[in-house]
């Protein structure tokens, strides 16, 4: 019998090795598998290569690896000014930084998740982020060739989830799980809610088993909600 | 007089056209949606997933799975939609969303834009901008006219990195509406009590001025809305 | 009050001009808006570019569009033998057909729809479909240079829609419709029942309105649920 | 003897493992579901847009909205999920679907597939045939070994327009299992009471027999299977 489900978030990231490519879902704090990411803290792969729209907050999850020094590389749109433990590290050249705007980082993902061996976006083109890039005119306007992106773990953060690996997901939290689940090698997600085989409608499943190879439920961390106020600047 | 941040989002907010499908930067443009005319429906869209959303969350009532590009609590309207970015950027690099508004650091008189690399930060961090800016049909500028310490912002050529070269459509300042052209910038109005050339004393770029000028459509006085005179 | 919903088929359909492309959604005819096309049929536009993964059947829809001559070129995958009006004015030289892998032509449509200049697929490299193709070898594999596919309209199918032009489809409904209503200036859908707005959860809008252009709702076809033998060839 | 139709769905159901996810071809191949060994789960895919498609839908039972890709009314497992084609696309040509089970019309030595042009056929017709054969990592043929008019479909040159290059790793015919591997065919077992003198005899390419090369375990007589001698 099919059974992705795992006991325990340790057990589900055992096997992440020393310089091994991750991808990592959420747009910040929303539908982010922090605990997931904790238990890869703990468990110790280091020399990373880390997917990620963003760099994380300060000591917890994608922050917290790299204040441990874990990641030599970040490939992200938005490394937010916020993102303190990224922003020492990066000012002391420790890690390596990749920009990538935001729409071409998951064009990318979904590339190397399809199949294809890249494709041609208007976006970056006359601007610092596509130097060095391939540029070709199509139908009299400038477009970057981009590549496909792949990677050896994606960290994904769903709401409900099936023996299968299918997944539902709540309001906002799709941003990059769902595409990050379809490029790499193996997908591991975080869900609040383990439901029985037939309990997810065939229409209400936004992402097929068939990406998924390991779903831990573990209840929310309660230090990831956090309201803001409204209003401010981001 | 020079409008308060309010009232450029007010100003911003009569040009944006039933229906249309708009995208909001951070800082001016998120203060557009209070500012809609009555019975007038536009659909918000934030680009981490977000089609009709709604005001800002009431404290206590936010939904830990409901934010907005900005990450702040937001709620959603009837009718709205969520997706994951792989679909918002299909939305907006399809040249769906019909508008966008967004801040800047500079803007050349030929459309150029420059939002994404402010000079003398150290981290660079691009997300969406560039996307909106290659890809939205109708791209306003909400900002000051000039910067903190009073230095032009549009400018005959840009400074800093930019965001997209020619992808500005309209700007909407504490001083004035400047339409980009083929032939360069074309002054529609002009805050209330200006004169088209004290408007161009804040501006590098040559301003053309449109036949029928006029002042721009602003209440002096509005509940939310302040202006510094 | 944005209301994309229209009172009737013939009033959908009335802009469309001679010349035009258009995109038919469905496979075979589940999620094929068969109505619609048939209102078409009567209103008389001609000379039009078909993109379809199909080529129809007899008389009715698409069969009946190209039986009535009015099709002057199909872009398609898989003409079924069965497409008995296309294959005779196919074998008369009556009508163009560019043959395009199904993949191939579901994501020229995706890259249409989401403004990039073209990609690379492996699929066809090495064939009798790559000829007079650009062929790229990426990562010690060839690909298969693939332009984006835009119309001028798409007909499509979902199950239900609200005023907003937001859709839902059921089970095996969505195939080609949902990436033909992002590649095309006017998209008008054909849905089996109009929900007041919010009637739709967020979760389950499976194709954002801001796609579409124009809803009608028509009670089913009768004769478009034909249960066939099982096991029969297709 | 050699096997039915039947006999050959059997021997290639043996074969699909725990967990696989399988896309099935027409012909031969839809004939799979019913011979998975007891208590293995094999996940079906259906290229128009289905995870977990379950038995043909008995009739007067059938759901119009419910087809798989040769368009029979089908009926969806607990578990199962709906998607669009390009998704669907994407698990296919991303090689996310673990094996598929098609038809030849011809297959080469070096794996070279040809499948989608049926020779006297004007009007041509590829479906999903070709993201199938480049996408698919353990892409498997089931065949008769022969034509209708007894000419062997195993050649050392695909005579017919090609579906994919060097794509086909295994070979379930009527008369023989044959793997296709760097060095050419390797032929592994061979139908009951044949010998592989018997199987060559019928096929254009070399075949090099396999050590532990042996006969087929498929039942002579069962349920559903008939084998013809």
């Amino acid at each position: 019998m099919i059974d992705k489900t795992m006991a325990s978030c340790r057990e589900a990231v055992a096997t992440v090795f020393d310089g091994a490519r991750i991808m990592f879902g959420g747009f910040g704090d929303v539908g982010m598998p922090g605990q997931l990411i904790e238990a890869l803290r703990d468990q110790g792969a280091t020399d990373l290569v880390a997917i990620s729209n963003g760099a994380g907050g300060g000591g917890y999850a994608l922050g917290g690896l790299i204040q441990d020094g874990r990641v030599r590389k970040l490939m992200a749109s938005f490394p937010s000014p916020r993102a303190a433990a990224f922003r020492e590290r990066y000012l002391k050249g420790e890690l390596e930084l990749e920009l990538i705007p935001q729409g071409t980082l998951v064009e990318r993902i979904r590339a190397g998740g399809a199949g294809l061996g890249g494709f041609y976006t208007p976006t970056g083109a006359g601007t610092a982020l596509a130097e060095g890039k391939e540029i070709r005119v199509i139908d009299g306007r400038e477009y970057v060739f981009e590549g496909p992106l792949k990677a050896d773990f994606a960290f994904i953060k769903a709401h409900r989830a099936d023996r299968f690996g299918n997944l539902s997901f709540r309001r906002t939290m799709r941003n990059f799980n769902q595409i990050m689940a379809t490029a790499a090698t193996t997908v591991i997600v975080e869900v609040d809610e383990i439901v029985p085989a037939g309990g997810l409608s065939a229409e209400e499943i936004h992402t097929p088993g068939i990406f998924i190879d390991r779903v831990v439920a573990v209840a929310r961390h309660p230090q990831l909600f956090q309201p803001r106020k409204p209003g401010g600047a981001a | 007089m020079t409008l308060s941040r309010e009232g450029i989002a007010y100003r911003v907010a009569a040009d944006l056209p039933e229906g249309s499908y708009v995208n909001l930067g951070i800082g001016i443009p998120s203060l557009i949606p209070s500012f809609l005319p009555d019975g007038r429906e536009v659909v918000f869209h934030s680009e981490n997933g977000i089609l009709g959303v709604g005001p800002t969350a009431a404290p206590g009532e936010e939904d830990p799975d409901v934010v907005n590009a900005s990450k702040e609590y937001v709620t959603l309207l009837p009718g709205s939609s969520v997706f994951d970015h792989a679909l918002s950027f299909t939305m907006i690099r399809g040249g769906h969303i019909t508008h966008a508004v967004i801040g800047a650091i500079e803007v050349a008189a030929n459309g150029d834009l420059a939002n994404w690399s402010v000079p003398g930060e150290k981290v660079p961090g691009v997300g969406g901008a560039m996307d909106l800016a290659f890809g939205i049909p109708n791209l306003f500028v909400a900002m000051t006219h000039v910067t903190s310490k009073g230095r032009p912002k549009i400018l005959n050529a840009c400074q800093c990195p930019l965001t997209a070269p020619r992808c500005v459509r309209r700007i909407y300042t504490d001083l004035a509406v400047i339409d980009i052209t083929a032939d360069g910038l074309l002054l529609r109005e002009v805050a209330p009590g200006l004169d088209p050339a004290a408007v161009q004393a804040k501006t590098e770029a040559p301003l053309q001025i449109a036949a029928g000028c006029r002042e721009m459509d602003v209440p002096a006085t509005w509940s939310g809305v302040a202006l510094r005179v």
